[in-house]
C-alpha cells in the first residue's frame, strides 16, 4: 500500500509551488482583477519555461512524457496560487481532448506548439443558460463548418485553437477550429471572476475539421470531463488548502475580547469543519489523480468514472465552504475590495461551475455506482442469506 | 387572531396610501429613484421627498411634536413605512439618523440642542451618521482607541473609525471615544456628537467585495469637539452606545432579494439536462421548500412583532433571527441560482444574465451581510445569552486596564 | 394585526399545560414505553375530564363548539407533554374526517361518542413500506365489505372505530369500519415510540360504509391531511420546545473545565441555532393554525394548503434537530435509557413520518406555490417591466 | 502511488488468508458468532478464539516476543486485521485490554508484573478494561474524584467510574485516581491497574438508549490496591492516561452500518408517490452522492493511514476526523433511510423491517456513537487546536486547587 506521491513528484509540487509563491504572489491575480491584460503573460511564461504544459504530453509530440500525478501536483499549486493563465483551458482541456481523439496528424501538428505554448487551445461547450445536452446543441458542424455561438468559453478571447463540442448529421462531435481563421468573431464577457478571462464566440461558417475519427462525440466529451474533473478538482483543492490558511493564520493573529478569536469554540469549529472538508476532498482528489494516472487514451480505468465524480463533488463543496467561510472569519476586512478573500470566493465559484457543477457530478456519481449496482444487489443477497 | 387593522390602523393606512398615490409613483420592479448612497443627485431627490414626508406630517410621526414628529404611536411609522415600500421613491439617507443619532440626542442632549438638531434630522435637511466601529475594534466594540483628550472646555480627538454608512455625505455624527485608557475597558468610554466638516476629519471610501462603496474610513486628527456636544458623563460612554445599538438592531432588517419567490422563478425559468423545467427537479424543489419555510417564518415573525408595536409593546429578539437567517439565505440562494444556469451561472453582465444578474449580484452582496450590523456569531451569542439565558463566555479583557488587555501587537 | 392568540386561548391553553404536568410527568411516557399498558389511561381520562376531544366538535353533535385555535393550543400543549395517549388519532384523524365527510346520520351517531371519549376512533392509511398511491391502495372496499391489510394504524389495537382509506370501483374512498365487528383481527407492532400504540390490522371482509356521500376519497384524505398537519405540526413545536428547554436548563447547570458547558460558544450556538429553527417553526405554525382556524369542513382556506405544509415542513426539522441535539448536550448521559432525551427522540421521529415525512410535504408545498404561480409570473413580468 | 501491497505484506497476507480459511468460515451478511459484550457464552467462544490466534502467532504481532508478540511491524497487525474482517470470528472482548491496557503496562509496569499480565492477555486468558469517566468527569476527564488515599503500602480507593466496557466480565483494569484534591487539577491524579475482583467493587450495567448494555457504572468503596499495582509516580496520573488516550484514539474507528452502500440498496428497493424506485429521485441521489464522496473519503484516508503504518510512520489526525464524519453520517443516513420507508418507517421490528431494521437500530444507535470516545465537540477542539494550531480556549480550572475549581454543585 502506498497511497502516496513519490518522492519526484513531491519534488515538482515544491518547485511549482516555490515557483509559483515567486512569480504569483496574490497581487498578480489582483492585477489582472482591477486591469485589462487577459491573463498574466509572466505567469503563463514561467510555467511554460518550466516545461508544465509539456508534463503529461508523450515525448514523440514535444512533450516530457510524464504522467499525469505530476500534471495533477502542478493542477493543486496553480489552485492554491490562483495563477491568473490559461493552463486550465489549454492544458486539461484542449491538449488532453487531442491526445484523446486526435488524429496522427492532429498530434503532429498541434501537441508540440501546445506543448511549448506556442499555441493557446480551448474547448468550447456552454451555450449559455441552461443544461447542456447532445440533442440540445445548437452548433452545429456541416460540411466543414462551423456555425452557432458558445459562451462563455475559458480563454475564448485569447486561444488560438478551439476544440467544438458541436451537432452534425453523424450526431455530437468534437471539431477543431483555428480562431485565427475566417467566420470566428469574439467578444470578451465579464464573469464573477475576472482574474480568469472568457468571451462568447460566434462561429459563422467558419473552416473546422472533426477530432480524429469522429465517432460520438458526446461520449468523448464525457471521457475527456472526466480526465479534466480530476485536474479541476486538483485546482479546487489547492484553493480550498488556501482559504484555509489564510483563516487559520488570521483566526491566530486577530484579536477580540482580549484573546485571539482562533480561541472562539464558533471560529475554531468552524475551521477544524474547513479543515475536515478538506481532508475528504483531498483523499477523495489523491484517488481520483491515482485513477486517472492509471488511465490511457485507448483505456479508462474502471475507477476513474467514479473518482472523478467524486472528487469534484467533495472539493466543489470544500472550496465553496473555505471560501464564503474564510471571509466570515476575517470578519469586517473580510469583505473589502482591499483583502484578498474575494479572489478566492470569485475563483471557488467559476471553478465549481466549469464541467457542469455539483448537480451534474452528484447525479453522474450515481450512475456510476448504479452501474456498479451488480455488486451492491449481490452484498444485498448476501446480507439477507 | 386577525390580520387586518385595528379601525383607527386601517384610517391611517388609508390616508397614507392616497396621500402617497397622489405624490409618488407605485413601484414597478426595481426602484428608479437611485439608493445609491455615494448619489449626491440621488441625495438631492431624498431630501426633498423626506421634507415633503415631513410637511404631510408622515415623517417620524412617533416622534415628539416639539422634535419634528406627531407624538404618535410607533405603529403608524411602521404603517407608513410598509406602504411607503410600494411605491418608487429614495431611501437610505436618513434611516440611521432617524433611527439611532435621533433616539440618542433626545435620551442626552440639552433640551436646546434637541430643538435644534432633531426636526432638521426630520425634515431631510440635515444627515448624521454614526462613528463606532474601528479596525480594532468590530465585533468587540468596546476594544475601541480613538483618543479623546480634555483641553479646557473642548475634547481632541485621534484615531480612526471605519464602516461608517454616509460619512461623506453626513452633516454631523455621533461618535465614541476613549478618554482613559487606564481605566478599564467598558469605563473609559466617552459619547459625543461631531461636526462633520470639523478640521481634521478626512474620510476615505471603503470598496466592497461587491464593487459598491457604502462604507467610509474616517481618520480624526487632532478635531476639536466642544464639551457641549458631550452626550453623557465623562466614562459613561459603553451605555451611551449600548443604547444605540440596541435601536440598531431593531432596524437592521432582512437582506435584499433574491429570496425565495425569485430562486422559484428562476426554476421554472430553466430547464435541466432532462429537458425538464427545473422547478420539476425534486432536488431543486426540497431545497427551494425549505427557504420558503424560511421565509414565510421571517415574515410570520414580521407579523408577531407587528403584533407586539400595534399594542404598544416593545419587541423581543426577532431582529437577530431575521438577520441571521435572511443573510445565509442570501447567500445559499445566490449561489444555488448561479449553479441552476449551468456553466453561464458564472456570467455577472447585468444585460445578459437572467434576472438581470440578481443572483450573481447577491453571491457577492451576501459574505458583508453576514457580517455588518453585527456578525452570525455575535448574533447567536446574544441569543444565547439574552434570549435563553446562557452564561456569557469567560471574560479576560474585563477587571483590568485597558491599555494592558492582550491584543497580539 | 393581531397574529397572537386571545386571553381566552392562553388559559386554555396554560389550564391544559398545568393538567399535563401534574397528569403526565415523564414518568408516564416511560412507564408507557417500559409497560404493556396501550397508552395512559389516566391522561386520556384527564383530557376528556377537561373535554378536550370535543373542543372542535359542534354542540348539535355533543361538542363544546370552540373552534381549531383552542385545539392548537392543546395540541401545543400534548406535544410537550409526550402525552401518551389516543388523542391525535381520534380527534385530529378520525373527528375530523368524519365533520369533513360524514354524513347527518354518520354525525349523529359517532361524533358525541368521539366528544366523550366513549369511543376511541383512529384512520388507517399506510399500507406497509413505500409510497401511499390513489392507484396503489391494496385494500378494497366492494359491496359493503372491506379488505387488506393497513399497518402501521396508529393506537389500532385501542380504536373502536376506523376510518379507512380504501380502493373501490368509484376510486379511492374513506370507509368506517366498526372495529369491534366481524372480518377485523388486529396485531399490536413495535415501532421506534413504543409510548404510541400501533396495530396492523386486516380487514377480511369487514363490513364498513361509505363515509358520507364519499365522491374522491383520495381528494378528501388531502384535505384532512392539511387540516391534520397543522395539528400534529403543533404537537412537534410543543416536543422541540421542550427538547431545547431541556437542553438550555442542562447546559446551565452541567460544568466541564470548571465553567458552564452552556458558556462555551459549541453549545451556546447549537442551542441558539435550536432556538431559531423553533422560532420560524413557531410562525409558519401560528399562521397554520389561522388558516385553519378560518377554514370550515365546506371550504377550505386559500391559505392553508401552503400554511399547513410549511408548518410540517418547519417542525418536522425543528423537532429532529432540537431531539438530537438535546442527546448530544446532554453528553454520556443523554444516551442512556434513564435519562428523558430519547422519549422525544423518538417521539420526534414517529410524528416526523405521520401523514407522510418531510420530502411528501416539501413537493406539497411547492406544488401549492406552482397553483399560485400566476401570481409570481405576474410579479416576474413587472420586476421585466 | 500503488495500491498493492508490498512483497512482504503480500506474502504475509497470503499466509494469513490461508490459516483463516482454515481455522474459520467466511462471513455471510452479519456475523453469526455472538459480539454482544454481555454474553458469557459468546466470551468463552472468543477467549477460545483468541488462544488459537495466539498458538498460531497472529494475535498482536507487532508486540514484543517477551510479552507474546512476535516483535513484528504493526502493519502486519493491520493487514491481519483486515482480513479478519472477511470472517466469521468473535470480536469485541479485547481490543480495549491490548489496545489501551498493555501498552500502558508495557510503559510503566514491572519487567516482572510484563511478564505476568500481557502474555495472558495477548492469549485471551484474561480480559482487561479501562476505569477513567465518572459522572462528573466525562469531555473533562481531568475532572476526576475518585479518591485513592496511601495506608502504607496500599491506597485505599473509594469514588464511582463510569462508561466502563465489559467491566463485568474483566479481570483487571486500569484505573485513575485523585490522590490529593488541594493541589491543581492535572497534578493531583495517580495511575493504577487493579483487580476486578477485589472486595468493594459493585458493578452495574448501563442501559442505553438502543437497549443494548456496553458500558458499566462501577462504584469503589473502601477497595484496596497494592501500591506495587501504580502506573507511573504519584501525582504522574494525568501523563499516564493521556498516552492511553492517544491510543484509545487510534483504536477509535468508523461507525457500524448503514453507510452509502446500504442507502443506495435501499433507495433502489423502495418505490416513491411517483412509482420509480427512490434512487430515480434526484433529492434522493444527491443525498447519497453526498454520503458516498464522504465515506470514499474515508475509506481513502485509511489507505493514507495504511501508507504510514507501512512506512513504520505514526499515522496523523485521522481517526478524530473518522469518528467525527462517521459518526454523523450515520444519523443522517439512518435518519434518511426510516424516512425513505414512509408511514412504516417507524415500524422497528426487524424481522419485518427492510434491512432487518438496519436503519431503526442506525437511528437508536449513533446518537452514542456522536459521544462516546470523545464528543463531536472534543474532537473539533482536537483538530483545531493539535492540528491547525489554534491557541487553547481560556481555562479557569488549571491553577488553582482542584477543590476550588467552581462545580456547579
Amino acid at each position: 500500500m502506498n497511497f502516496d506521491f513519490d518522492d519526484a513528484q513531491k519534488a515538482l509540487k515544491k518547485q511549482t509551488r516555490d515557483m509559483l509563491k515567486a512569480v504569483c504572489p496574490p497581487e498578480v491575480p489582483r492585477r489582472i482583477l482591477e486591469g485589462d491584460e487577459p491573463y498574466a503573460e509572466e505567469v503563463w511564461r514561467a510555467l511554460i519555461d518550466m516545461e508544465a504544459p509539456a508534463t503529461a504530453i508523450p515525448e514523440q509530440y514535444g512533450g516530457i512524457g510524464f504522467g499525469y500525478l505530476e500534471l495533477c501536483v502542478i493542477a493543486e499549486e496553480l489552485g492554491r496560487s490562483l495563477a491568473p493563465t490559461p493552463f486550465s483551458s489549454s492544458v486539461y482541456l484542449a491538449t488532453d481532448s487531442i491526445l484523446l481523439a486526435g488524429s496522427e496528424e492532429q498530434k503532429q501538428e498541434h501537441l508540440p506548439k501546445l506543448a511549448k505554448g506556442e499555441s493557446i487551445g480551448t474547448f468550447a461547450y456552454s451555450e449559455g443558460t441552461g443544461a447542456l445536452t447532445a440533442d440540445g446543441l445548437a452548433t452545429r458542424l456541416a460540411s466543414g463548418k462551423l456555425t452557432g455561438v458558445k459562451n462563455p468559453v475559458p480563454d475564448g478571447d485569447v486561444a488560438s485553437i478551439c476544440v467544438v463540442l458541436a451537432a452534425s448529421s453523424d450526431g455530437p462531435v468534437l471539431a477543431l477550429v483555428d480562431l485565427g481563421g475566417e467566420g470566428v468573431s469574439r467578444r470578451p464577457v465579464e464573469t464573477l471572476d475576472p482574474t480568469r478571462s472568457h468571451a462568447e464566440i460566434t462561429f459563422d461558417g467558419a473552416p473546422a475539421e472533426v477530432l480524429g475519427a469522429g465517432g460520438d462525440g458526446w461520449a468523448l466529451k464525457d471521457r475527456l470531463f472526466d480526465r479534466a474533473a480530476v485536474l479541476f478538482a486538483m485546482e479546487q483543492l489547492g484553493g480550498a488548502d488556501a482559504c484555509l490558511a489564510m483563516a487559520v493564520d488570521y483566526a491566530k493573529g486577530r484579536y477580540a475580547f482580549g484573546r485571539p478569536i482562533g480561541s472562539f469554540q464558533a471560529i475554531k469549529h468552524k475551521l477544524a469543519d474547513l479543515y475536515i472538508n478538506n481532508e475528504l476532498a483531498r483523499a477523495n482528489c489523491y484517488y481520483g489523480a491515482w485513477a486517472l494516472s492509471t488511465s490511457t487514451p485507448e483505456a479508462t480505468a474502471p475507477e476513474l468514472r467514479t473518482a472523478a465524480a467524486a472528487a469534484r463533488v467533495a472539493t466543489i463543496e470544500a472550496y465553496h465552504q473555505a471560501a464564503k467561510e474564510n471571509i466570515q472569519t476575517h470578519g469586517g476586512i473580510g469583505f473589502t475590495w482591499e483583502s484578498d478573500c474575494h479572489l478566492y470566493y470569485r475563483r471557488s465559484k467559476l471553478l465549481a461551475l466549469a464541467l457542469g457543477g455539483a448537480r451534474v457530478w452528484k447525479n453522474r456519481l450515481i450512475d456510476a455506482l448504479e452501474a456498479s449496482t451488480a455488486k451492491v444487489e449481490q452484498r444485498a443477497e448476501l446480507a439477507h442469506a | 387572531m386577525d390580520f387586518n387593522d385595528t379601525p383607527q390602523e386601517a384610517e391611517f393606512r388609508a390616508q397614507v396610501r392616497a396621500w402617497l398615490s397622489k405624490n409618488a409613483k407605485p413601484l414597478v420592479g426595481r426602484p428608479t429613484v437611485s439608493r445609491r448612497l455615494d448619489s449626491t443627485e440621488g441625495m438631492a431627490i431624498a431630501k426633498e421627498w423626506q421634507t415633503k414626508k415631513a410637511d404631510a406630517g408622515f415623517a417620524c410621526r412617533h416622534f415628539p411634536k416639539e422634535y419634528g414628529g406627531q407624538g404618535r404611536p410607533v405603529i403608524e411609522t411602521v404603517i407608513y413605512e410598509q406602504e411607503e415600500e410600494d411605491f418608487d421613491v429614495p431611501s437610505g439617507f436618513f434611516e440611521i439618523g432617524l433611527g439611532m443619532c435621533a433616539p440618542v440626542l433626545v435620551q442626552y442632549a440639552t433640551e436646546e440642542q434637541k430643538q435644534r438638531f432633531v426636526p432638521p434630522m426630520v425634515r431631510g435637511e440635515e444627515v448624521w451618521c454614526q462613528l463606532f466601529s474601528e479596525p480594532g475594534a468590530g465585533s468587540d466594540l468596546a476594544g475601541l482607541r480613538m483618543r479623546a483628550e480634555q483641553q479646557g472646555d473642548e475634547w481632541v480627538v485621534n484615531g480612526q473609525k471605519v464602516w461608517t454608512s454616509g460619512a461623506h455625505y453626513s452633516d454631523w455624527g455621533i461618535l465614541v471615544t476613549r478618554h482613559d485608557p487606564t481605566l478599564a475597558k467598558h469605563k473609559g468610554l466617552t459619547f459625543f456628537f461631531v461636526d462633520m466638516k470639523s478640521p481634521g476629519i478626512e474620510i476615505r471610501p471603503i470598496r466592497q467585495i461587491s464593487g459598491g462603496s457604502n462604507f467610509n474610513e474616517v481618520y480624526f486628527t487632532n478635531v476639536r469637539i466642544p464639551d457641549a456636544q458631550r452626550l453623557g458623563q465623562v466614562g459613561e460612554g459603553w451605555q451611551v452606545s449600548i443604547i444605540t445599538l440596541m435601536n440598531e438592531r431593531l432596524a437592521v432588517g432582512g437582506a435584499p432579494p433574491p429570496d425565495a419567490d425569485e430562486i422559484l422563478r428562476l426554476a421554472c425559468q430553466i430547464t435541466l439536462e432532462d429537458g425538464q423545467p427545473a422547478i420539476r427537479d425534486t432536488a431543486v424543489r426540497e431545497r427551494i421548500a425549505e427557504w420558503y419555510v424560511q421565509a414565510a417564518g421571517l415574515e410570520h415573525i414580521r407579523s408577531r412583532t407587528m403584533t407586539a408595536l400595534s399594542r404598544g409593546q416593545t419587541p423581543g429578539p426577532e431582529a437577530s433571527i431575521t438577520k441571521v437567517v435572511s443573510a445565509n439565505k442570501l447567500q445559499a440562494i445566490s449561489s444555488f441560482g448561479t449553479d441552476l444556469m449551468g456553466v453561464a451561472g458564472s456570467l455577472s453582465d447585468p444585460a445578459t444574465t437572467l434576472e438581470q444578474g440578481l443572483f450573481q449580484t447577491g453571491y457577492l452582496y451576501a459574505p458583508g451581510l453576514r457580517i455588518a450590523g453585527g456578525t452570525d456569531e455575535i448574533l447567536r451569542n446574544v441569543i444565547a445569552e439574552r434570549v435563553l439565558g446562557l452564561p456569557g463566555d469567560v471574560r479576560v479583557d474585563r477587571d483590568r486596564p485597558f491599555n494592558e488587555v492582550p491584543t497580539g501587537s
